[in-house]
């Protein structure tokens, strides 16, 4: 063959990296090691009288330690060959875990939080050596203020579900102050909401009550209403769901909470494609909550550390995580303002994390809010919702998908879908087309349990991804579906093209098979 | 401007895609989208936001600086603990987390999302030979949920509602659990020269004691040395031992679960996650492999599975059916976003310490602590606030305010500790404190003491 | 120490591997394989060098700390060009070249090496697209090697041995240029209004001319407009047009090759290299797609090629028998490790910026350039030194001596620029100096000379 | 299936990531934006005209600028997919590119320079501002002097041909200043020295005479003692040359170049496994050079940026490029100590790179032996060797390799193979097996041209890999070379297992055909 080159197929011909790297502890190597520690200098030792004059007897370790030895560039190669094994938002379209927000996190803000002048600082040091940060933090309270409309927002989770505990934390305290904390024993959620909304109720003690769509996928507002009274705390809700529905009765859901005197949550764990539209405080909402590491664009880490910040109404403010930042004015201070600590918060619920929340996801945020403005931001939904619903139009087209309640209405930010009539003709379920989607390189997210919507599966398409990545997406997705039309086999045994293969799940529910550390492999298969 | 808004983040912000794309939709505007959003939810303005910073030196010069108002660390000497602690980062650890692959990966399947299972599990087993337990999770949030979930898991096993509180433990850490356990109520027993006081705690045992909950070191950096009667305390009255502590000192310390604890938890920042303003944490909990205890646990748990293909190593989640993912309210507590990439931190970073290492380190921290109370309580004025044996931490007591002492001693570039009480404070020694760290410590004390006696 | 000296980065000084390896060769100790060096070749003691800093924390200090005695950026303000350009590097620029898959690779084939062939392919196009050249080169060391390598390609084509230079060029470049070629002999003919006298290079046109040598932007910034006609001089005479030029201004500027040039060379430093001190420099060498020029190259050159599978892209050497790798010294010049990352580097940043950000950047240099110059001759004794068209750098006459404006500008945080003779500064402006920059320079000026009238 | 796991087999189960990306021009999407650039103020737009006016008529650019229009995201997305698709030390067993030196670079180096306090540093600024970074390259030059014995250590050059290119200037620049410059025009080398020996000094104008090995694989004496005299300029050689086998002769071959005047000059581009052993200039040398990049750890950059740094005994210190660093007692400055530049060096040959050579490099250098020290530098050199022996053994045991000349002679860093028997018996060649070696994840090399061995390859493990990383290098190549016996067809249809298939060569050395830019490419083939 010869120049010119051929055309490219239409599929991407992908293979993932495929390392088949041992469990690092069969890669130990008698004495090698990683890293050195600083030693005790010769006048410690001599001081102290070394170790075992040091530890108390009884207290030194007997047990063995059978951590990996290995070489410092070996530790490396392992792991830099596994993380090859990992399909991050760098490399894929990644539109498919929806839910997610599977944007672009700019490495630029990488860079930036990658300074001694924040990786280093104890947050005990004297304030007047971290006015940066706290400046920093304190400004992004007052832009999300502004996003979500509400009167102050604490940063202190690393994670959308740390921040709905934080929120029903909040209601709790709320209704105890009010003296009604006995009374007020139910928490009213919906099926589409997320399940932290229920756990985190639940876990505070709150019996939880859960709504169900109606046809046109809303949750139920007279459903609500039968639902409420003197007995509820709060509403925990989102819109648009899951299902990208907006729903156009949301005020009428928080008015209705409140005439029995509870608190209406929002869930904005994904509030893309609403920023600068609409906004949680002008609905009425008492309480609402970002995922920072969603709609805010820092990067997902393999399941954190994010950043939750649960922002409230003035109504609730006594009771937010102490300390807040405050800034006040100081004529001796850089640009006659200090930026100061109030730990001094009777009604506070306490702490929710150790300090001021997941600093470097905090400074990222900023960092990518400041790159974007206010015209940014809109563009930001503006053009998630125009990819949705191109994206949407594309996976309709297929045939065996569609996009259950609300036909022919537009979404927000993501949809889920149905394979169910591609289920019944071909027997092809949603898992089965998700784990051969890999074999493209692209990931695939069926949804959250239970599954009220049959052989789910959930896009998003954020603002992140071009027309031609789309396209590529949905092309594929066609590409699949016409797969498990002519040969179910090939989609059933995939993946091919993956680090593994396709894996068993026995042993992962039977406590006599289970293997959840090395140790406790080895113990129960006498290793 | 005349010229489109075009962002980088943005693509189809391009006028050109934006057109084809919306002909697509059948749409003539991305108003019709918003169709559903009734007039008197929109924000008919714009957002209240300072102006954007598009390009991208300006946003960086900007950003820059803003975090060029924090001082250098390298202008101030810190002996600064309380549950952020100056540990050595190594380079192998920031350069796995820093790799694109894992830091924007999130919640994909066994088989395109490999590599984050195995290290995971990598980094679950590690911790478990550090503590010498079965079972280990994938990172929660942070030590204080860690904590709170452990004696919560005490609570749903026993069915009882009274934690003890055996240990000096930081404040803020007890404000945290307090709240969570919410109708369970913990209560403190006094310590005895900074450690458990068995007898109290006999005395204080009852039957709706869910656990004794330890914390060692504890925020006084006081090691607990008695493990094992507390075990056999709760066990005898049908209640759990939950320790929480932090594994960087188990290289040279015999673990909690093998004197008896049935709940290991904590928070892993010491294990090369580095001090980021308090900003990055991780929690962990650590038991025995025992369904009873295991099925009552909110994370994620890795597991080993074989693939079709022998020799393949496989991962799953174990139990799935705990977690609120499958069952909502059903499952034990939330499971959500945590603290992965700091448990694939700490993985490489055990990894790269290895078993000397871990030794070597516990040693380096013990004795630069003891060499640190040897030098400071020579001073004149200053005493050891116990005789516990402490590691990485400890308590003198100071002749003047210990606030004052410690503005004196910022003004000489160094942050002496942590005040606890008027005239107490907590400081914190570690591998980055070398020994002439230390003695300018007991130097510039001592000078900031001489100052009050000179005035 | 009585542990054994094991190194993190040594595996085998673990002792166990080392004894088993020795076993495995047969030899009773190292010293055996060292059998064949004669005993008085032998260095018997130890080297003389400081000792090691074999924990991580420790080496990180001690060279954190030495580094910490520079100055930082944010401290000074400065105008300083001179071959190295204060253009801002895009963040991603800087995640590519730091993936270690690039970072550590070195040449391995086309197949497990396919990445980096194709990721210089894509920069020699895109490079050639901005100068409008068929053939670019891998890149070689820097500016100076690649001017140097275009002149001597020049004497071999033509078999001619004098150089015209008709602009004012670097210093340093100049005699870098003069002991490569050697054999052949620079002619330096001053300029008029700082750029090419046409009368004068007419005049001094030859038939031992092999190249008329071109600077532009030269070192003084001034943009050569008369291309066309040094083109035509040029090739009537024999000769060929050299161009040593800095891509960054072809945003805005018609490109040398469609203005008759036969050799574009220069540095790619501008291109989101960095500065380092000087210490990030890649050169290029462009020209048509014609085999007499190519085969004089002495670079690698990427091309396409197909493989086994319809649409795959593949890449191999184009005419490798060109190169010293191939036939030693009968190849042309010579190849070696030179600056392939900054390559990769300077491809990321062209796809980053695109034609728009070209233009952009040109713009943001030409009109702060043009600024500047305009801000600078305001002041009171402070002239242009001539009326030529120029971009990013411009030479200012100062009313006394430049070494001295320099050191009062210093003191009061700003670098104007760098000294030319005696009473000249050449003052550099990019994208990353604001207008308040400008202003500022101007302010920090003023106020200097002033100092001096009010002596 | 279910656990306990199987072992895993014997050879690596290993794909390289394929991910078929376009040609990046492919990928422009009209508009798209990659990154933007701070924009003239409205101010100054307005006080110098604009654009049109600023650049004078004719000179402003009109033709077409058809560099791709790409989001960031994208650009990101294409070039690290495009790194995944390289095989860098940090992810293999890297011993086989021979006479490379494929070591361990650390990662705390890499973070070490990653400071705007060297990045963002220019070389023109106030030197009281950049005291350390010259400190750290003046201390560098003082190790490497004493670690080659030589006096003085220029550092100008990115890569090691670069530095003899150094070197053959200040050799012709020294026999110029003795008047002889005339007589000499020849330079001596041997052809296992690296090519770049015989090419610089052939482009500095010299005749180049090439001596061959002798049966036991050294140069041959008293081939050059017939070779040189009065008309000599310098002998280039290195010591051991790819082979691995050390020349104990090799100060005589010092000692006879030196009778006739000339200057020897060793290329020590490699010096690892003599780390501490022996010394070039107490072998009698006037010079030598250094790879920063092999035996000093620098990584290799995908080919460069490197470091070169050519070494001078006493009487060659005067032509030295300027400037040089040196260190002046200043009661003033900090430790009592200035470094200054000296550009004041009427015999320099001037300048051989922009200004202090590559300093990123520098630092890593710097770093990378001070975390040795003088102890660690011999551990180096005797595990390398070490290394080098034990792989000889055990390549040595596979039937078909050979290891030419010194039969039965220790080697000390690297070993020059030769398939040649596998060759007669299978017709499965040296570039075959290489390829090959390639779909198990490790790279191969063979040999500079000429093929002096026949069907050679080079191995050099370095002191950067474990035993267990050794074993599994040797025994991937004793298993390919088992197939090109078996089943040669499968080792000639390789790779399967990389980014792409086997690739055609006639397009690259046909004018008429190559494509060497995209542009290039279009225009040739009419698209
Ligand atoms: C709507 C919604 N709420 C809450 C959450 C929980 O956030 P996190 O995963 O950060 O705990 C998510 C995350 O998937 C979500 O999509
Ligand atoms: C012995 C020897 N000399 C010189 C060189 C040339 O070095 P560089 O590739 O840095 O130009 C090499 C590199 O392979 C070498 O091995």
């Amino acid at each position: 063959m010869s120049l010119p080159l051929a055309p490219k197929p239409p599929l991407r011909r992908f293979h993932q990296a495929r390392w088949d790297e041992p469990l690092i502890f069969e890669l130990s190597a008698e004495g090698e090691r990683g890293v050195l520690v600083s030693r005790p200098e010769p006048d410690v030792v001599a001081t102290t009288g070394g170790l075992d004059q040091v530890v108390p007897a009884g207290l030194a370790r007997t047990s063995p330690l059978e951590l990996p030895e290995m070489a410092q560039m070996r530790v490396l190669r392992h792991f830099v060959r596994l993380s090859q094994e990992n399909l991050g938002a760098d490399f894929n379209i990644d539109i498919g875990q929806g839910t997610c927000t599977m944007k672009y996190s700019p490495k630029v803000n990488d860079q930036l939080i990658n300074t001694p002048l924040l990786r280093d600082l104890h947050p005990a040091q004297d304030p007047d050596s971290t006015q940066g940060v706290l400046q920093i933090i304190w400004e992004l309270e007052r832009m999300l203020a502004e996003i979500s409309g509400m009167s102050r927002v604490s940063m202190q989770t690393s994670g959308g579900s740390g921040a709905i505990w934080a929120n029903v934390a909040m209601i709790r305290a709320f209704h105890e102050a009010n003296g009604e904390d006995a009374q007020r024993r139910e928490v009213v959620t919906t099926i589409f909401s997320h399940p932290s909304n229920a756990a985190a109720a639940k876990t505070a003690g709150y019996d939880v009550i859960t709504l169900y769509p109606d046809a046109d996928g809303y949750p139920d507002l007279d459903a609500l209403k039968a639902a409420i009274g003197p007995q509820t705390a709060a509403l925990l809700i989102t819109n648009p769901e899951d299902t990208g529905i907006y729903n156009p009765r949301i005020r009428a859901f928080v008015d209705a909470v409140h005439s029995v005197g509870a608190l209406a949550c929002y869930d904005q764990a994904n509030a893309n494609g609403i920023l600068g539209i609409t906004r949680a405080r002008d609905a009425g909402f008492d309480l609402c909550h970002f995922n920072l590491h969603k709609t805010f664009s820092t990067p997902h880490g393999c399941g954190g550390p994010g950043g939750g910040a649960s922002a409230v109404s003035e109504k609730l403010v006594p009771f937010l995580p102490y300390p807040v930042i405050e800034r006040v004015d100081d004529a001796e201070a850089r640009d006659g303002v200090r930026f100061v600590l109030d730990s001094d918060r009777p009604q506070s619920i306490g702490k929710i994390g150790p300090h001021h929340g997941t600093v470097p996801v905090l400074v990222r945020a900023y960092a990518w809010i400041r790159a974007l403005g206010a015209e940014g931001l809109r563009d930001v939904a503006e053009i998630a919702v125009l990819n949705n619903n191109y994206v949407l139009s594309k996976v309709l087209a297929i045939p065996g998908a569609s996009a259950p309640y609300a036909a022919g209405k537009r979404r927000i930010e993501q949809v889920r879908y149905s394979w169910q009539e591609l289920y019944e003709q071909t027997g092809v379920d949603t898992f089965q087309i998700g784990i051969r989607m890999a074999d493209f390189g692209m990931h695939y997210w069926s949804s959250h349990h239970p599954f009220v919507v049959p052989q789910p599966f959930t896009l998003e398409p954020t603002e992140a991804y071009s027309q031609a990545e789309l396209d590529e997406y949905c092309d594929t997705l066609a590409a699949v579906a016409q797969e498990a039309r002519e040969d179910p086999e090939l989609v059933a045994g995939a993946p091919y093209n993956t680090p593994i293969h396709h894996a068993g799940h026995d042993d992962l529910d039977d406590p006599a098979r289970w293997a959840i550390t090395y140790r406790g492999y080895r113990r129960k298969y006498g290793l | 401007m005349s010229e489109p808004r075009v962002h980088p983040y943005i693509p189809n912000t391009a006028p050109a895609s934006k057109a084809a794309m919306l002909a697509a939709t059948g749409a003539t505007s991305v108003e019709d989208f918003y169709a559903d959003v009734p007039d008197d939810l929109r924000l008919h303005r714009p957002l209240d936001l300072p102006p954007a910073l598009v390009a991208e030196e300006d946003l960086r010069r900007h950003v820059a600086g803003l975090l060029a108002r924090n001082s250098s660390p390298d202008d101030r000497l810190a002996f600064l603990g309380g549950g952020t602690y100056p540990h050595a980062v190594p380079a192998v650890v920031t350069e796995v987390i820093s790799r694109g692959e894992f830091l924007t990966a999130y919640a994909g399947e066994p088989y395109e999302d490999h590599g984050r299972f195995q290290a995971l599990f990598e980094y679950a087993s590690e911790l478990g030979e550090l503590l010498q337990t079965d079972v280990v999770t994938i990172p929660t949030y942070d030590g204080f949920q860690a904590t709170s979930t452990a004696l919560a898991m005490s609570g749903r096993i026993t069915g009882r509602r009274t934690v003890l509180l055996v240990s000096d433990a930081d404040a803020d850490k007890l404000s945290r659990v307090t709240d969570f356990l919410g109708a369970m109520r913990v209560r403190r027993l006094a310590t005895r020269d900074a450690v458990a006081d068995l007898d109290a705690v006999a005395e204080a045992l009852d039957d709706d004691v869910a656990a004794i909950w330890v914390e060692t070191p504890s925020a006084t950096g006081a090691v607990e040395p008695a493990l094992r009667a507390l075990a056999e305390l709760a066990h005898g009255a049908g209640a759990l031992l939950v320790v929480g502590t932090d594994p960087v000192v188990y290289g040279v310390l015999e673990p909690p679960a093998t004197q008896g604890a049935d709940l290991t938890c904590g928070d892993i920042q010491s294990l090369g996650l580095g001090q980021w303003f308090g900003g990055a944490h991780a929690g962990y909990l650590a038991c025995a492999d025992d369904p009873r205890l295991v099925m009552e646990l909110p994370s994620r748990l890795f597991g080993l599975t074989t693939t079709d293909v022998p020799g393949e190593i496989g991962f799953g989640d174990v139990a799935y059916e705990r977690t609120s993912f499958a069952v909502r309210e059903e499952g034990k507590e939330w499971v959500g976003t945590a603290a992965a990439l700091w448990g694939i931190a700490a993985g490489v970073y055990l990894a790269l310490m290895g078993p000397q290492g871990m030794r070597d380190l516990g040693e380096t921290l013990a004795l630069r602590t003891r060499y640190a109370q040897q030098r400071l309580a020579a001073i004149d004025g200053i005493e050891l606030a116990d005789d516990a044996f402490h590691l990485r931490e400890f308590v003198i007591t100071t002749p003047i305010p210990a606030a004052e002492l410690v503005a004196r001693c910022r003004a000489r570039g160094v942050e002496p500790g942590i005040v606890r009480g008027d005239s107490e404070l907590v400081v914190c020694v570690t591998e980055m404190h070398s020994r002439a760290d230390i003695d300018r410590l007991s130097t510039v004390i001592e000078a900031a003491l001489n100052q009050e006696n000179r005035r």
